[in-house]
């Protein structure tokens, strides 16, 4: 688990975010008769504040930075991350854009490539704990009863297990994980705080008239979770994946520093492992460590940020005049 | 009188600009008067009930005054006015089923904020328990969280202690939207009882409900986007109404008791303008029956007869 | 109530910060006193301090050569036995004689005898002592007098009895026979951090100063000792902390800050720290700047294709750019190996007329025309076997061993350049499929200095084959001529060179031209001192020509010269 | 509440057993056998078969490894319940229990201290920033900044600084080692010393996640009926945010039961580069040296650990929220 979950409270501050799904349109006198022409006004609306709200530009500018750092990065390196060259240790220079490690290969290629990893392990674990969280959330809160009570069950425990221990041990024992492997466990492991949080904004959305309805007309369970409740959440859930990439980008860097993650890959994680354990610290090679994790930081410092702002945006009480 | 409200302007401030919710408003309140507040969502009744106690944050002040009992109160100053909130005016919340710290006794709340306000507790809690009696609730609740009160006691509870302090002016916002109409009826009696015991001088009752007010009010002043339509004797506007808008707000009610807040106004054509950019002159011009071209400019607020103020050019 | 608040978290915050200042301080202060009395060690224990069983491979630095001493000693910079308990040790025919010294005590008082010598000597009847086969083909250890003997049963293993005399250290027969009844007692009487061994040592393990053995392990000198008597110095510490690794990384900063005086971790980047003003000093001021501990080989596994085949693991050979890996990875920290893999110590066996012949060099075009002579074709970018099967070999070297992972990331980076199609990994289970014979090329270095090029043969050749070869011969070379010859050498006896370098001629021609083994590049003695608190540092280009070293099995060589030797600045 | 208790208790004990369960088997799952491992650092040699099998099967026996499966599973969960946690590989043969008791205080002292102090100051600083610009456009950034930093890094940027580039502070290590273990002054403030950096680390990174997470909570209070409804009677500032600082802290803690196994992450990774004595070098050690019952062991242990600190946390919160209280009045 990676503070994400603590992050959660971020989202849970985002409960009134389903109370913005549910209807309560904020804004004071924008009064809005016909359902069509509110949605659209809605979404104009969500896109007029989205535009104004300082947090998701500043939050959405530095992770559309860094990714395009992890797209075009690697292009620019003029050596490959793995690639001995000649010159050991020598800080920033022309040639080497941050520096050399101790054993003469590029900082910048390796950087470029962490990048890239980073991104792509936030898209796998992201996404695989969303559709674990969605299944499990939209299930228990849905069918409730037993279902949900095994359900829950099930929940509680992932939720309580350390991620990172499992992780370690894991790891520990399988060798060489490749990135997607690494994302899928990391995936595997943190969807539970998302799964709950989810079942509760099922609950209340069950709750509701329109979807007593469509249960009332008998369709498909699985349509109606996906025809009624899960667009009826899609600011919540967009939110929700926001801070599983984050965490998962995280939690990776953790298990790849203690030098548990993929070998042939070059991960920012991994690079803060080769500092350290070559001394990067001791003999000064500040342009070797110091990179990685201000990548780190800015990549989920600014999701963070970006979630605020979205939550700013999603929800009208948040909103600072 | 007791309340005097002179011009006065309160906007929403929103992202896409001030939306004019209250704009330029005269009328009184005398003591002992019971004055309800009726008009349409978004009208503005809200933001004028809640301007004479508590600007929140989106509210902007731009114009005009209030005078409690001759003294100018400070509205725009939200330091300043705390001094006559709660002592002076006071307000029982829309939200008044939410309005108690959820994790706090009931009585340690009371005392908290009474002593917060320069008041001995000790010395007003035999009245409080009085009070609370009157409303039909034993001290017990004051023992109590909030969860463990029904919807209707904590409502009571909230009425009790909004009006502790005997203030001048109540502010009554949507009381008994909440409750079914049998507690309606016990809740809006009691106000009634509030008035008639002195524990408040005069009162403000936001509401949907017509019924209601013409239960209780001793006027009732109609409001139509930001704008005054008109103020009478509830007996006049309920029977008599002069304004076109309050004939047809009272004319398509089927009958007294049901709501407008929620049926759509079937029987008025069209949509109360957007209050963003509000037309100029009459605002009800555009579904007005007997719309003409003087409504391009804004009718005046005025005595017709005796107590009866009508803002329309055909009434003048 | 909240200005309240505020400054209760300022307090906080300052009272925290106030107080770590002054422990600052005073932890500065007090440390210093016993300082210029104390030798910090470290680079040998990883994890926590494991006891003093001596027999079982992990026991605490410094329990054998500070507490445990050997009959003999070896200097392999001078080629010479040192006698140490012992005053000889030698064979006559078939029987092994010791002469132990008299006058030398136990930490306990009591006297050593010859009935300790032989005790321990017999401990060999234990399938898990290291001498067990040896033993078994004498009748046993007897003592009488001063004097213990032992006699083959057939012809002697010259070379190998003699490397095993000067690394079995002795025990005390008292503490000894009372604890130790079976195979498992032999490895694991006294492995605990809490148990005191009784030795005949310079120093005695002080416990309260070792404490749970997870921070270090503190010996504390005797106020005598034997050695004097032949002209050892007293050694100067008169305390000697030996710190717990927790990582290179840490160790370094210890060294940098002059709190651990010798280190024998592999610290990459100290050669940027000799003169950088922290005082410190490795044995020789220039490349290699140590001395060199073993051979690092290139490992292929001959039951597999197309390994089996001489000329491969020939073009293999070629293929290696060894200068990279000594220049890139390790900052010239290692040596690049002789062709026959032999350490320098051992250059009088080195024939060179052979190495002329048959040894080789960095030559990626020599390699592919090994390889093509051999009928290797390429296939598009890849060599495939003459047979058309395809190549695709793995390299393997232990998960965290951060030298060799580089090494062999350069490495393959060399063969692929060639054409051989081969992929660098670190499995965690590298050691299980290293025994099993389950790869295709690894690195390893198993096979340490000793007095005796015989005991790398032993390792080269080693037969039989087992379905678990758990210290030799991984790669399961079977050669009967060359394991006959290593035989051969070990019944040469220890001091006849010339015979013997006629067997290691023979043995070398096999291993020039077959290249069972790839020798790669010699590890160092890794060793970084700091002049700060003690100075007087073995050092190549002074007289002490010591190893600096509490690694195991160096005490028995010269490292004990070494503490014997240090002064107080 | 008897009934509540009882939910958790059973949540806990699955989450246990499926804990122990998973401990047991992924080393029977994985590829490669500790005993080689084992046989290969301790430098045992075998000449022939026999001797091979003979060491071989004494270290099996010892660890257990030559029954039925169903057997060892049984085996470990009878010796769980002894203490045992089998022994150590890279300690050999010290039990892995040993190594943990010896690893904890160190863990503990770091964790303790560095979680409390990090949510009282972090609540209380995102309390005042809340609705104060000036405040807010510090706070804010500088909090988010600290939670978005991988513990690892923080830890090695105050190491290179205060350590490295100023040495105010040491390397690394729980005391100096030339120093006796000992209750003296002397001693306890060399474990201060060396207590410091690792704890300031943990301390803040945490510290800004606490104060995000009140800082968003405490607005949603702000602006809750109960806020608006006090400051309509003209309640003072000051007791409109206390009654907003109670309720927003209730999810504040029950964001501490989620993030604890977070943060014993967190712990692990700053003592690695703080060669801090305590389990996260342990289980590094572990790892490097493949000792994989020791890894078992710890992992079990910060499990339990975990658990215990849920419970406590559970606990907390009925005492505090009094609806969750009343809700399980209702509900027993």
């Amino acid at each position: 688990m990676t503070r994400s979950d603590q992050k959660h409270d971020g989202l849970a501050t985002g409960a009134s975010t389903a109370a913005v799904a549910s209807g309560a349109a904020g804004g004071a006198a924008v009064d809005v008769p016909s359902p069509k022409v509110r949605t659209i006004n809605r979404r104009f609306e969500f896109l007029y504040f989205a535009i104004r709200n300082n947090k998701l530009i500043l939050g959405l500018s530095i992770v559309i930075i860094c990714f395009l750092i992890a797209i075009i990065g690697p292009l620019l390196a003029k050596y490959s991350p793995f690639q001995y060259t000649t010159s050991y240790w020598s800080p920033p220079s022309s040639r080497h854009w941050f520096g050399t490690t101790q054993d003469g290969r590029d900082v910048y290629a390796q950087f470029a490539a962490g990048m890239r990893s980073a991104f792509l392990i936030g898209t796998i674990g992201g996404v695989i704990a969303s559709v674990v969280a969605m299944l499990v959330g939209f299930t228990a809160g849905y069918r409730a009863g037993i279902v949900d009570e095994i359900l829950s069950m099930v929940t509680n425990i992932f939720l309580v297990i350390p991620a990172f221990a499992v992780l370690l041990v894991i790891a520990g024992f399988l060798h060489n994980v490749s990135i997607p492997v690494e994302g899928l466990l990391v995936g595997l492991l943190s969807w539970p705080w998302a799964a709950r949080a989810l079942r509760a904004q099922t609950f209340s959305l069950v709750a509701r008239d329109f979807i007593g309805m469509a249960r009332l007309s008998a369709q498909n369970s699985w349509r109606i979770i996906f025809r009624e409740i899960a667009p009826n959440m899609s600011s919540y859930l967009f939110m929700m994946f926001i801070l599983l990439f984050g965490g998962a980008i995280l939690i990776s860097a953790t298990i790849d520093f203690i030098g548990l993650g993929p070998q042939f890959t070059f991960t920012l994680g991994k690079m803060m492992n080769e500092a350290q354990t070559n001394s990067g610290l001791l003999l000064g090679m500040w342009w070797w460590f110091i990179p990685p994790g201000i990548a780190i930081t800015a990549i989920v410092g600014g999701l963070y940020i970006m979630n605020v702002g979205l939550d700013e945006v999603f929800n009208p009480r948040l909103r600072e005049m | 009188m007791s309340l005097r409200v002179e011009n006065l302007k309160v906007y929403y401030r929103t992202l896409a600009g001030d939306v004019q919710a209250l704009d330029g408003v005269t009328f009184g309140i005398a003591d002992g008067e019971i004055m309800g507040l009726a008009g349409e969502s978004g009208c503005g009744k809200s933001t004028l009930g809640n301007s004479l106690i508590y600007l929140s944050g989106r509210m902007k002040y731009v114009d005009g005054s209030v005078e409690l009992d001759n003294k100018e109160l400070p509205i725009a100053d939200m330091h300043e006015m705390d001094r006559f909130r709660y002592k002076e005016v006071s307000i029982i919340p829309q939200y008044a089923m939410s309005a108690l710290n959820p994790t706090r006794k009931i009585g340690k709340m009371a005392k908290e904020i009474i002593e917060s306000r320069g008041v001995d507790y000790h010395s007003i809690l035999p009245e409080f328990t009085r009070r609370l009696e009157l409303v039909g609730l034993s001290d017990d609740v004051l023992r109590m969280f909030s969860l463990e009160l029904s919807g209707g006691m904590k409502q009571r509870a909230v009425m009790v202690l909004s009006t502790l302090l005997n203030p001048s002016l109540l502010i009554a916002d949507e009381i008994t939207s909440a409750l079914d109409v049998s507690t309606q009826k016990a809740v809006a009696e009691m106000l009634v009882e509030f008035r008639d015991r002195g524990f408040v001088k005069s009162m403000m009752v936001v509401t949907h409900d017509l019924s209601i007010l013409h239960q209780i009010a001793d006027t009732i002043l109609v409001m139509y986007a930001g704008h005054l339509a008109e103020k009478a004797a509830a007996e006049v506007i309920i029977n008599n109404p002069r304004h076109p808008y309050t004939r047809l707000l009272i004319s398509s009610l089927p009958e007294v008791g049901v709501t407008y807040a929620k049926k759509r106004l079937t029987g008025i054509a069209g949509t109360p303008p957007a209050l963003l950019h509000p037309p100029t002159g009459c605002r009800f011009k555009e579904r007005c029956p007997l719309a003409f071209e003087k409504c391009v400019e804004q009718p005046p607020f005025i005595e017709v007869d005796k107590g009866h103020f009508v803002a329309c050019w055909k009434e003048i | 109530m909240v200005s309240r608040r505020k400054m209760a978290i300022a307090i906080g915050v300052m009272v925290v910060t106030l107080v770590a200042l002054v422990a600052a301080s005073m932890g500065g202060a007090s440390t210093k006193a016993a300082r210029n009395h104390t030798l910090i060690t470290g680079g040998k224990q990883w994890g926590t301090v494991n006891g003093y069983n001596v027999y079982n491979g992990q026991y605490a630095t410094g329990a054998v050569g500070l507490v445990y001493e050997t009959l003999m000693r070896y200097d392999p910079l001078t080629d010479k036995y040192i006698p140490w308990l012992a005053t000889s040790a030698g064979f006559s025919g078939k029987t092994y004689t010791i002469t132990v010294r008299s006058g030398i005590k136990w930490s306990d008082g009591s006297a050593l005898t010859a009935a300790d010598v032989a005790y321990t000597l017999n401990l060999g009847q234990y399938a898990t002592a290291s001498w067990h086969t040896l033993w078994a083909k004498t009748g046993g250890a007897t003592a009488s007098g001063d004097n213990v003997t032992m006699t083959f049963t057939g012809t002697p293993n010259y070379q190998e009895f003699q490397n095993a005399i000067w690394n079995i250290p002795i025990v005390q027969k008292a503490q000894w026979s009372a604890g130790v009844h079976s195979a498992s007692d032999v490895t694991t009487f006294l492995a605990d951090p809490t148990k005191v061994p009784i030795g005949t040592g310079p120093y005695t393990l002080d416990h309260s100063g070792t404490g749970d053995g997870t921070v270090k392990v503190e010996y504390s000198r005797k106020d005598s000792w034997w050695a004097t008597s032949i002209g050892e110095p007293m050694p100067q510490p008169l305390v000697i902390d030996d710190l717990v690794n927790s990582s290179n990384n840490i160790a370094l900063g210890l060294v940098i800050h002059g709190d651990e005086d010798l280190n024998n971790n592999y610290l990459p980047g100290i050669t940027k720290l000799l003169s950088s003003g922290y005082g410190i000093v490795t044995y020789f001021s220039k490349p290699p700047y140590n001395l060199a501990a073993n051979t690092a080989w290139l490992v292929p596994n001959t039951k597999r294709a197309p390994m089996n085949n001489a000329s491969f693991r020939r073009a293999l050979a070629y293929a290696i750019n060894v200068n990279q890996v000594v220049v890139g990875d390790y900052g010239n920290l290692v040596q690049k190996a002789d062709s026959t893999g032999l350490l320098s110590v051992w250059k009088k066996y080195i024939n060179t007329s052979l190495t002329k012949k048959y040894g080789f060099k960095y030559s990626p075009s020599k390699a592919v025309s090994i390889l093509k002579s051999a009928g290797f074709k390429k296939k598009g970018k890849w060599f495939v076997q003459p047979n058309g099967k395809s190549i695709k070999l793995g390299l393997i070297v232990p998960q965290g061993w951060s030298d060799w992972m580089t090494a062999i990331n350069m490495m393959s980076a060399d063969f692929r350049k060639v054409g051989i199609n081969v992929t660098a990994s670190y499995p965690a289970n590298f050691f299980t499929l290293r025994n099993a014979g389950k790869f295709d090329l690894l690195i390893d270095n198993s096979a340490q200095i000793s007095d005796t090029p015989w005991t790398y043969y032993n390792y080269m050749f080693n037969q039989p084959i087992l379905s678990q070869q758990t210290f030799a011969n991984f790669g399961r070379y079977t050669n009967n001529t060359a394991w006959g010859l290593s035989k051969a050498l070990n019944a040469v006896p220890v001091h006849s060179t010339a015979a013997m370098n006629k067997v290691i001629s023979k043995i070398q021609k096999i291993t020039l031209t077959q290249m069972p083994l790839i020798p790669l590049w010699y590890n160092g003695v890794w060793a970084q001192m700091n002049n700060t608190v003690w100075t007087n540092w073995p050092a190549g280009a002074s007289s002490r020509h010591y190893f600096p070293c509490m690694w195991n099995g160096y005490f028995q060589m010269t490292a004990i010269d070494t503490i014997a030797n240090v002064k107080a600045k | 509440m008897r009934r509540y208790f009882a939910r958790k208790l059973l949540t806990y004990s699955l989450t246990f057993i499926a804990a122990v369960t998973v401990d047991w088997a992924i080393p029977r799952l994985m590829p490669g056998n500790p005993i080689d491992d084992l046989l290969a650092r301790i430098g045992t040699r075998c000449n022939t078969r026999e001797q091979c099998d003979a060491i071989s099967s004494y270290f099996y026996n010892v660890f257990g490894l030559h029954k039925p499966l169903w057997v060892q599973y049984l085996t470990f969960w009878k010796a769980l319940f002894q203490g045992n946690l089998g022994i150590s590989v890279m300690s050999f043969p010290e039990p892995v229990s040993t190594l943990i008791k010896n690893a904890i205080p160190y863990t503990l002292g770091l964790l303790v201290p560095a979680i409390l102090l990090s949510f009282w100051a972090g609540n209380k600083v995102g309390a005042l920033a809340a609705r104060r610009k000036i405040l807010d456009n510090t706070v804010l950034p500088l909090s988010y900044t600290l939670t978005a930093t991988p513990y690892q890094w923080l830890a090695m940027v105050l190491a290179w600084t205060f350590a490295v580039t100023w040495r105010f502070f040491p390397i690394s290590g729980g005391y100096d080692p030339l120093r006796t273990p000992s209750w003296s002054f002397g001693f306890a403030g060399d474990l201060l010393y060396h207590w410091f950096l690792p704890f300031a680390s943990l301390f803040l990174v945490q510290f800004g996640g606490w104060a995000i997470g009140m800082r968003n909570m405490i607005i949603y209070e702000l602006e809750s009926d109960y806020a608006h409804y006090l400051e309509a009677l003209g309640a003072p500032r000051k007791l409109v945010r206390k009654y907003a600082y109670r309720n927003a802290l209730l999810p504040q803690i029950s964001g501490l039961a989620l993030a604890i196994g977070a943060i014993v992450g967190g712990a692990l990774v700053t003592e690695i580069v703080f060669g801090y004595p305590g389990v996260g070098s342990l289980i590094l050690s572990a790892i490097n040296n493949k000792d994989y019952f020791a890894i078992q062991g710890i992992f079990l242990f910060i499990i339990v650990g975990v658990l215990i600190a849920n419970f406590i946390v559970d606990i907390m919160y009925v005492i505090i929220d009094p609806r969750t209280r009343i809700g399980m009045q209702g509900g027993s």
